[in-house]
């Protein structure tokens, strides 16, 4: 199974450098070899998923090592990690990379950098696979950067467009704040453990060797790397402008795999938080699913909507892992990664067809493009959480373990109330993207002549995670086999930490049938309003709009997050950059300029001027030699019997010294 | 015996040896101030020859005074043929006109 | 006094005489033939200087082994240290012959005096050298400086020629007045003029220490106007740049090793407390006498004072004054340091520095040849114009720096060296005065190689100029040396190293 | 005192007199007087240093050489005719102040060292004495200043010959 | 050979220029070749070192011990451990590569590449040799051809808006005098150590840097703390000069700014890491007290910290491409400062291979910045815009050098810097957390400059004045290519490196960490 595991590394890798060098020279720009390479790692990825289904055992695993660097006390190693929860992500990534490739080689047909585009879309499926698989926090920390990388090429993969190049920029920068907390995190569990293997790590935190508050810190640290790749608040200002990639790449990097890669890395070290730590954690995503959801409800563009919706939805995960839903938390992120997916694949296909990411400008789509609007349905049924979709099983599952977490600590019992809230927000604005794009009158009828449904390579992709969308739903098995873990398990010394604490049954148990009706009620009270607004007519959107225009404004400018940040961080980081390079230049290099012509001033010696400018030696030091010199030069006046007088004069100075 | 010693002769020697000096400092005329260094000189030869009277019991004081004024008539030779050709250049042989090579 | 036992003597000194005798010789032989041979620009009398000064050396190296005697009833030594000088005033005489041949600014000249005293001046030289009696340092000291006043005098119809040496001839006459009276103060302490005597008097008796202490000072004027060391060097810039560039090339370096050697032999002969030389590396001064100090001090000036001056200057004649006078305050450092390393890295400095700098005024006068200008802006572009000139100039300019790979490197090398051996704090001082000057001096040694190298000729001209090859041989005399003495100099070192101590021998 | 300190005194008194009119005076002639008159003041005192020989030879080469040469000078750089013979002074003030500390620590010195001092020796002929060092011991410095001489006259006729052109 | 392989490899470029003279200076590309074919037998020579060296030893190799001037104890003595082994590699692959992208200088050819095998001569001197006296006459003669370089094949001199006199002949003396103070400096510190140290052997003084490290023969003004502190900090600013530490970095951004491309590449790439180079091989075993001493110690740290921060700052506020480079190689600088201020294992030999990966990288850098110079005559960084288009090969490699610059995981530097951040980080002598911590700051400055320049030169639209602009050529990919591979390599697989250095490394810090009582190189 690891040669399983390494050939599924290696297809990718070997597509993408096949591709970055004569791709463009293969016949149709060898578009076929990554996807078919992608195919092929799926394949591969299936046994995996088959061996740890037939073993049933939570603790599955498979791991090989290998030494990386070795500097003699210190060696590094690089492995590869299978267990449960990476043979589920293996068949997420690869089976979803390769539905968007194959959907990319209709919707990217024709751009002049198409193969560049596949090469790219290959590195990122292997820097993703990487990810999964390592064994350890460099290695991810390795991946984690190579992601971001593909991110950024992908996002300004139309560079000529400023707003592209910026926005992959933004992505890159804003991700590299995060992954500093997450290096820094690094450094200290490693300067204090010694270790970067998860295990070593774990076992090394189980012995207490790691504990109270550095832990917490570091935990933190390490959670700060996941909020900039799971564009949580406050970092999440990122994502909805990585929108300005190609839309495939939005399903595949900025919905499906690289975002969840943050809530794969809280779920990869979930032992190694303390319970303040995942206090934190679940309020980060109570806070960021809330927002991006009101945001979501304003905003007309429809891939925005879509990403407000995925930052959101990412902080249902976090909210999940957070209080305690290890489980419902990773099998959101597999659920959601397949509708959310579908969504902007769908989307994308809109896209193709009118030529336009705007939805006042759409409408009435559903008899032309019915393909894409039936799996676009069903998607946004899951993602409402409506029964028995895949969707509702996780979302039930997070909000059902947010409800325990508050009626165990009632102090925080304001995240299950926002949690609930932004589930009925989530149905409200998905399906008033339904109606707005499928429903309804044609807007812009020039556009909606030209709209057709999209060629089968990219309906299929469609259909087969329309299928995968309704079809996960195996949540017994799921909760099964990817199993809160607990760290006891690894501790080498005994009952070094306490085991951690047990929710009591009963709680556990009426909050599960609580919020499975609640869910449902307020996924339907937020899919009726909805109807009831962009279907029915009888809520007037405008109307509410401008009674509630600071809100409304409020949300329309997301928050003023960018502008916050552009007057703030960027803004200073800027003007501090500006002040240093003046500073360089005139403060230290020129000890110079100023002072040199303040000295300038003081010499009154003839010629120095012309000299400073013809010779331009020019440094202070050398300025102030001059000035000497020019001074002393005026001793030599050219009469004798001065400088006899000089010399006689020094003489004098001597002997009086001595006879004192 | 007489009371004037070294001492005297020292004083005296020292006197001239200032008035030199101001001779050759202040005064512009070059053939002056070639003067004022022969002043110095004879300065010099009253030590030498005090010295080989009251310290050395040989005469090599009055040899090297002998010498001294030697030299000192070779180099005003030369000294006085150098003011001669400045006056050609210059028409003048005040020193302080002499200062074209300056700084 | 038995007298024929003297007279015995004397004649038994002349053996050790020779090149003396020689260059005595050679002076009377040029001026009868300056009376016989009626052309006067008459190519023979350089022939016959040149010739003479031959025989001297060969006579010179007939000393090599000799060991060390006084002669002339202690008036003179024949020692290695004197003979390393005499060696190198031979080399500076013939050089500076070399360089008036080709002079455009001598060229038309009567000749016939200007050889007879170019070999004066080397008589005198050798006497500095090898004197061991305060009159017979006055008088070699008198003879160099009249026969420089007169050489620097030579291109009598140039007003600045002329005025050159009349300041010289002024400073020259203040300066021995001085000397000679601190020689009388120095008599009357010791009732002596020999220098060997006059040590063994100082350590025996106790001398009052403001006497003597003025008596050196007074002494050092001569010295250190000879060597130009602050602050004494006050005529040096004006008659370095007055007089034909020649003979500033030959003041510029033999007069001054010929004060080095003086200032050497009088300071640690007769200044050093008795007892701690000769076999010791190292030695002290007289206690009551801190002269080390002093000329401390005086070399630190000297050092900073030139290097500083010589920033301001745009006439590469006078730069190069100036920068001589730096060079002095540098080889002055292996003076203070009273040790064999000290000694032995001054003479190795003047080594250096004789190449150097006679290089750095070849250029300047080859350049006088091709572009009629000393000024730093006429020799904008050189270096595409005349390439070989300018390189040559590179190599001596770096030298003077002290950058290896050349002898200039070597020189300062060791001058810091002996410092650091020493390691009293104001040789630390000094010795970082020293390098602060050394990067001082870059800057304006820069600016020449700057102008040649890099900027380009201001709207003149830019086409190439042919050097002859009579001064490319005469650079590469002088740039072979430079490098060789900065990759491999073990021989040259290790023989001064052995024989710096030759100036105790007779003591 | 008796005669010999009065003959000190008086001969003191000349010198120091002559040599501030040398130094004072504005006319160049007078300076060239007040040189003649210290030139003799001062071989009258090495007169009274027993040093016979050099009060001779101090007034043949001083008054009969070297006086003359520069009243040439004197004579040859100066128009008498139509100008004035005055010379005058540079930076006075600090010349002055100067010299005064020359002064005062030359004197301070000579007063301060206790001099090894004999008891001077009878009053003796001494140019017998000084030619036998001439030819013994003083042989070569009397040789060197020989070829110094003949070299400075050398030069010396060089450079105040006419040049042509 | 085998015994003189490093002498070879050193005089090679000497040899190298004796056959240049000769040749006509109408023959330009004879003069070329010849250099090419110098240079590249010196990389031959070079490869082969790396091949043969033993990574198993602290002990010296190739060792060359000959008497040179014995009455002053100074000797020939070349050797490598597994410090300079990578330094010489680095050494001989620029200046081949630098040979060809000098293949454009059309003004004095000859003395161009006379100069530069001197200059590389002095450069492969400085790492071979063991006698500190001849270590300091390499590290001096390099200065001369250096200066040369800049000030006549420089840019030319001309007057900037403030009234300041800049260019070539400006940047070069300033160069000069900067790295002369910090060497005269380092002269005087030579010489005490002369002085205090014996030989065990001989009883006398002695040049031999082995002998200077061992600290039972360190006698007299050695044995004063006081001045070993004092002789630290002379070296330590001699060296500092050259690393640049700031505040003596001024030199930097103008040398690099003025010089040919082939020259900033050198600087950049090899001069740079001399200073570092310095301070581990001198500084450090000779001094291991003074190096711990802890003001020493963390202001070591703090330098680098303001090295990475301020350079990344300064960066980023440069609008010549060119400068924005050079104060980049400042800020990357730093993470060796700080890397070798722990005195880890990790952090030494992440420094040691940052100073390898940042010569690779910062040397296509400078390449890619000559590539667009040579076409479009300037290099502000806002007058381009959108040459992605047009230059799609350029700005892919580009990327790479980038993104290697700023420390992207697959790419080299990423894993010096890591570990440099690493050991610094984990320092068990000195408390670094918070500094290290601080310094991460650099890896988001870097990326921000970084990414905002290619953002402003590469994308965007293509600005209508490049849009004839000529793809890379052939040869300049010849110069970039091998540089991308190892920089990639290094990436993936930092083994080959690593090994070579570690054994040497740790034992240093070994050593010194134990006040350089046990035995360094080998030695006893």
């Amino acid at each position: 199974m690891i040669t399983n595991a390494i050939i599924i590394l290696l297809l990718p890798l070997a597509a993408f450098t096949i591709q970055i060098f004569i791709g463009k020279r293969l016949p149709k720009q060898g578009a076929w070899l990554p996807t078919g390479a992608m195919f092929a790692a799926f394949l591969f990825a299936v046994p995996i998923f088959f061996q740890s289904l037939s073993a049933y055992d939570p603790n599955f695993k498979i791991q090989a090592s290998w030494e990386w660097i070795n500097f003699g006390p210190v060696v590094v190693s690089f492995g590869i990690h299978i267990d449960n929860l990476t043979s589920v992500m293996l068949i997420v990534v690869t089976l979803i990379s390769a539905l968007i490739h194959l959907y990319s080689i209709g919707y990217m047909h024709g751009d002049p950098r198409y193969s560049r585009y596949f090469a790219y879309l290959a590195l990122f499926s292997f820097s993703m696979l990487g990810l999964v698989l390592v064994d350890n926090f460099l290695g991810i920390y390795v991946f984690w950067e190579l992601v971001g990388l593909c991110s950024y090429l992908l996002i300004g993969f139309w560079f000529e467009k400023d707003s592209a190049a910026n926005a992959g920029k933004k992505a890159f920068i804003t991700n590299r704040i995060g992954d500093i907390c997450m290096f820094v995190g690094i450094l200290i569990l490693f300067t204090t453990l010694g270790v970067f293997k998860f295990e070593d790590v774990f076992r090394g935190v189980a012995d207490g060797k790691l504990a109270g508050g550095l832990l917490t810190a570091t935990g933190l640290l390490l959670f700060g790397g996941a909020i900039g790749k799971s564009a949580q608040f406050p970092l999440h200002v990122w994502l909805p402008d990585a929108m300005e990639g190609p839309t495939p790449v939005s399903a595949l990097i900025h919905a499906a795999t690289m975002v969840a890669a943050g809530v794969y890395l809280v779920g990869r070290i979930f032992v190694f938080f303390t319970a303040e730590a995942l206090l934190f954690i679940a309020y980060i995503g109570t806070i960021t699913a809330f927002m991006a959801a009101t945001i979501a409800i304003v905003q007309t563009d429809i891939k925005r909507v879509l990403a407000y919706s995925t930052i959101s939805q990412l902080g249902y995960m976090m909210v999940g892992l957070g209080t305690g839903g290890y489980t419902a938390g990773l099998f959101h992120l597999t659920t959601h990664a397949f509708f959310k997916a579908l969504l902007f694949l769908g989307s994308g296909s809109v896209i193709h067809a009118v030529h336009t990411q705007d939805m006042t400008e759409m409408g009435g789509l559903k008899k032309k493009m019915p393909i894409t609007f039936w799996t676009f349905l069903i998607a946004t049924l899951a993602i409402s959480g409506v029964p028995p979709l895949s969707g509702f099983w996780s979302k039930d599952a997070i909000l059902a373990s947010t409800l325990e977490f508050g009626m165990l600590h009632p102090s925080h019992f304001i995240i299950p109330v926002i949690m609930f809230l932004s589930a009925g927000i989530t149905a409200f604005y998905m399906f008033r993207l339904v109606y707005l794009t499928f429903f309804g009158e044609a807007r812009d009828h020039h556009k909606y002549e030209h709209a057709h449904e999209s060629p089968k390579v990219m309906t299929i992709p469609l259909t087969v995670l329309a299928v995968f969308s309704v079809g996960t739903i195996w949540w017994g098995w799921y909760e099964h086999l990817v199993a809160k873990p607990d760290l006891a398990a690894y501790a080498t010394v005994a009952a070094a930490v306490e085991p951690a604490h047990e929710a009591g049954h009963e709680v556990a148990h009426s909050a599960h049938n609580l919020a499975l009706i609640l869910s449902i009620l307020i996924a339907g009270l937020g899919i009726l309003i909805s109807t009831a607004t962009y279907y029915w007519k009888k809520i007037s959107a405008e109307a509410w709009g401008s009674r509630l225009r600071p809100v409304y404004n409020l949300l329309w400018n997301k928050y003023y997050f960018d502008e916050m940040y552009s007057a703030t961080a960027i803004a200073g980081t800027l003007l501090l950059s500006r002040v240093s390079g003046w500073f360089d230049l005139r403060i230290i290099d020129g000890v110079v300029n100023g002072v040199a012509r303040w000295t300038a001033k003081l010499s009154f010696a003839g010629g120095w001027h012309d000299l400073r400018i013809v010779d331009g030696l020019v440094n202070w030091v050398g300025r102030t030699i001059q000035f000497f010199g020019a001074q002393l030069r005026e001793l030599q006046t050219g009469r004798v019997q001065s400088y006899i007088l000089m010399a006689l004069f020094v003489v004098v100075v001597i002997s009086i010294i001595q006879l004192l | 015996m007489s009371s004037i010693g070294l001492t005297h002769y020292l004083a005296l020697s020292a006197v001239l040896f200032s008035l030199g000096l101001l001779c050759v400092i202040t005064k512009k005329n070059a053939v002056t101030v070639l003067m004022g260094i022969e002043l110095i000189l004879n300065a010099a030869n009253i030590n030498f020859i005090a010295f080989a009277r009251f310290v050395d019991t040989d005469l090599d004081g009055q040899v090297f005074a002998v010498f001294v004024i030697v030299t000192a008539a070779a180099a005003a030779a030369v000294a006085l043929a150098i003011v001669l050709n400045l006056y050609e250049r210059l028409k003048s042989i005040n020193l302080d006109e002499a200062d074209s090579l300056a700084r | 006094m038995d007298y024929s036992t003297i007279i015995q003597h004397n004649i038994g000194s002349l053996s050790y005489f020779v090149p003396e005798l020689i260059l005595t010789g050679v002076i009377l032989v040029l001026i009868i033939a300056d009376l016989l041979l009626k052309s006067e620009r008459s190519a023979w009398t350089s022939v016959i200087a040149l010739a003479g000064l031959l025989a001297a050396f060969v006579a010179v190296l007939g000393q090599y082994q000799m060991g060390s005697r006084t002669i002339f009833s202690d008036m003179l030594v024949v020692d290695p240290f004197a003979f390393f000088f005499k060696i190198l005033f031979l080399a500076s005489s013939v050089f500076a012959i070399f360089l008036s041949i080709g002079s455009v600014e001598l060229s038309g000249r009567p000749v016939g005096e200007y050889f007879t005293l170019i070999v004066a001046l080397t008589l005198g030289m050798f006497l500095m050298a090898s004197a061991t009696n305060l009159l017979t340092i006055f008088i070699s000291i008198e003879m160099v400086s009249v026969v420089s006043f007169i050489l620097a005098t030579y291109l009598k119809t140039r007003r600045r020629s002329s005025e050159a040496g009349l300041k010289y001839a002024i400073y020259g006459a203040f300066s021995s007045g001085l000397m000679l009276y601190g020689m009388s103060l120095i008599y009357g302490l010791t009732g002596t003029f020999n220098i060997y005597e006059i040590s063994r008097i100082l350590n025996s008796t106790s001398p009052e220490p403001l006497t003597l202490f003025i008596a050196v000072l007074l002494m050092l004027a001569g010295f250190g106007y000879k060597i130009s060391a602050v602050p004494f060097h006050f005529w040096a810039p004006d008659v370095y740049e007055g007089a034909p560039t020649p003979i500033t090339a030959l003041l510029s370096v033999g007069p001054k090793a010929a004060g080095f050697a003086v200032l050497l032999r009088f300071f640690n002969v007769s200044l050093i407390e008795s007892g701690t030389n000769g076999d010791s590396e190292a030695w002290f001064a007289l206690s009551g006498l801190n002269w080390p100090q002093l000329l401390a001090m005086i070399s630190a000036a000297t050092m900073t004072l030139g290097n500083l001056i010589a920033i301001m200057q745009n006439n590469v004649k006078r730069l190069l004054a100036y920068s001589s006078i730096a060079h002095a305050g540098y080889a002055l450092m292996g003076v203070v340091v009273l040790s064999e390393l000290g000694v032995s890295a001054t003479l190795f400095y003047l080594t250096v520095y004789y190449l150097m700098n006679l290089g750095a005024f070849l250029v300047v006068i080859i350049n006088q040849d091709l572009l009629r200008s000393e000024s730093i802006n006429d020799y904008k572009g050189l270096a595409w114009r005349a390439p070989i000139p300018a390189v040559a100039m590179g190599v001596f300019l770096f030298s003077l720096t002290g950058l290896p790979p050349t002898g200039g490197f070597v020189g300062k090398f060791y001058l810091f060296a002996s410092l650091v051996q020493r390691g009293e704090s104001f040789h630390y001082f000094l010795a970082v005065i020293g390098i602060i000057n050394s990067v001082i001096s870059l800057y304006y040694y820069a600016r020449i190689l700057k102008a040649m190298f890099f900027e380009s000729s201001e709207g003149q001209t830019t086409s190439k100029i042919a050097v002859s090859p009579y001064y490319v041989v005469l650079l590469s005399v002088l740039v072979i040396p430079t490098l060789v003495l900065g990759v491999y100099w073990r021989w040259l070192f290790d023989f001064l190293r052995n024989h710096s101590a030759s100036i105790f021998n007779m003591l | 005192m008796n005669l010999f300190d009065l003959f000190f005194y008086a001969l003191a008194a000349l010198t120091v007199v002559s040599a501030l009119v040398l130094v004072f005076s504005r006319n160049v002639i007078y300076s060239a007087v007040g040189l003649l008159f210290a030139f003799f003041g001062v071989a009258g005192i090495y007169v009274l240093l027993a040093a016979d020989f050099v009060a001779v030879v101090q007034i043949l080469v001083y008054v009969g050489g070297i006086l003359i040469l520069l009243v040439f000078g004197v004579m040859l750089t100066q128009r008498i005719t139509n100008i004035e013979m005055r010379t005058g002074t540079l930076q006075l003030l600090p010349a002055l102040v100067v010299v005064a500390g020359v002064l005062a620590v030359l004197l301070r010195m000579v007063y301060k060292t206790p001099w090894a001092s004999y008891a001077p020796a009878e009053f003796n002929p001494t140019s017998a004495k000084l030619g036998t060092h001439f030819m013994t011991d003083y042989l070569i410095p009397f040789e060197i200043v020989s070829v110094l001489l003949l070299a400075a006259l050398i030069g010396a006729a060089f450079i105040a010959r006419k040049e042509r052109g | 050979m085998e015994n003189h392989v490093l002498t070879l490899i050193t005089f090679l470029p000497i040899a190298g220029i004796l056959f240049i003279l000769p040749v006509p200076k109408e023959n330009k590309n004879v003069i070329r070749i010849i250099a090419a074919v110098f240079t590249g037998l010196q990389l031959l020579l070079a490869v082969w070192l790396f091949l043969n060296f033993d990574r198993g030893t602290t002990a010296i190799q190739f060792r060359e011990q000959y008497q040179w001037i014995p009455s002053f104890n100074i000797e020939y003595f070349m050797g490598i451990d597994g410090l300079s082994v990578p330094m010489v590699l680095l050494t001989a692959l620029l200046s081949f590569l630098c040979i060809f992208a000098s293949w454009g200088i059309d003004k004095g050819v000859k003395g161009y590449f006379a100069m530069f095998l001197l200059l590389d001569t002095g450069m492969m001197g400085v790492f071979c040799a063991l006698d500190f006296f001849l270590f300091y006459i390499f590290w001096e003669v390099m200065l001369l051809p250096m200066y040369f370089l800049i000030g006549i094949w420089g840019s030319p001199s001309r007057k900037d808006e403030d009234g300041m006199v800049r260019g070539g002949p400006y940047a070069a003396i300033k160069f000069f005098l900067y790295t002369l103070f910090g060497s005269v400096l380092m002269l005087l510190a030579m010489l005490v150590f002369y002085f205090n140290v014996t030989d065990p052997v001989t009883g006398g003084h002695t040049f031999n840097m082995l002998h200077m490290m061992d600290q039972n023969n360190h006698g007299g003004l050695l044995n004063v703390f006081n001045i070993r502190l004092l002789i630290y900090v002379a070296l330590f600013i001699g060296f500092a000069i050259k690393v640049p530490v700031f505040p003596f970095h001024t030199w930097l951004p103008d040398a690099h700014v003025e010089a040919p491309t082939a020259i900033s590449v050198i600087l950049a790439g090899v001069l740079l890491k001399m200073g570092t180079y310095g301070m581990l091989r001198i500084s450090f075993p000779m001094l291991p007290d003074a190096m711990k001493y802890e003001y020493f110690a963390y202001g070591m740290a703090i330098l680098g910290l303001i090295n990475i921060v301020y350079g990344a700052l300064c960066a980023m506020a440069q609008k010549d491409l060119k400068k924005l480079v050079a104060y980049s190689s400042i800020s990357h600088m730093g993470i060796v400062l700080l890397g070798m201020s722990g005195l880890t294992s990790l952090g030494m030999n992440g420094a040691v291979m940052q100073m390898f990966n940042h010569g690779t990288g910062t040397a296509m850098l400078f390449l890619l910045v000559g590539v667009i110079y040579d076409r479009a005559h300037h290099r502000q960084i806002d007058g381009f815009g959108g040459l992605a288009v047009r230059m799609p090969i350029y700005a892919a490699v580009v990327s790479v050098a980038f993104f290697a610059g700023l420390g992207l995981p697959g790419l080299s530097s990423f894993i010096s810097e890591a570990f440099s951040f690493l050991g610094a980080f984990g320092s068990t002598l000195f408390n670094l957390k918070a500094i290290t911590i601080v310094s991460t700051l650099g890896i988001v400055l870097t990326a921000g400059y970084f990414l905002w320049t290619f953002q402003r030169m590469f994308l965007g639209q293509l600005n209508p004045k490049y849009a004839e602009l000529p793809e890379i050529n052939g040869r300049e990919l010849f110069t970039l290519i091998p540089l991308a591979v190892i920089i990639i390599i290094l990436g993936v697989y930092p083994a080959p490196l690593l090994n070579l250095i570690k054994v040497s490394l740790n034992n240093l810090v070994e050593v010194v960490a134990a006040t350089g009582t046990g035995s360094l190189l080998g030695l006893q």
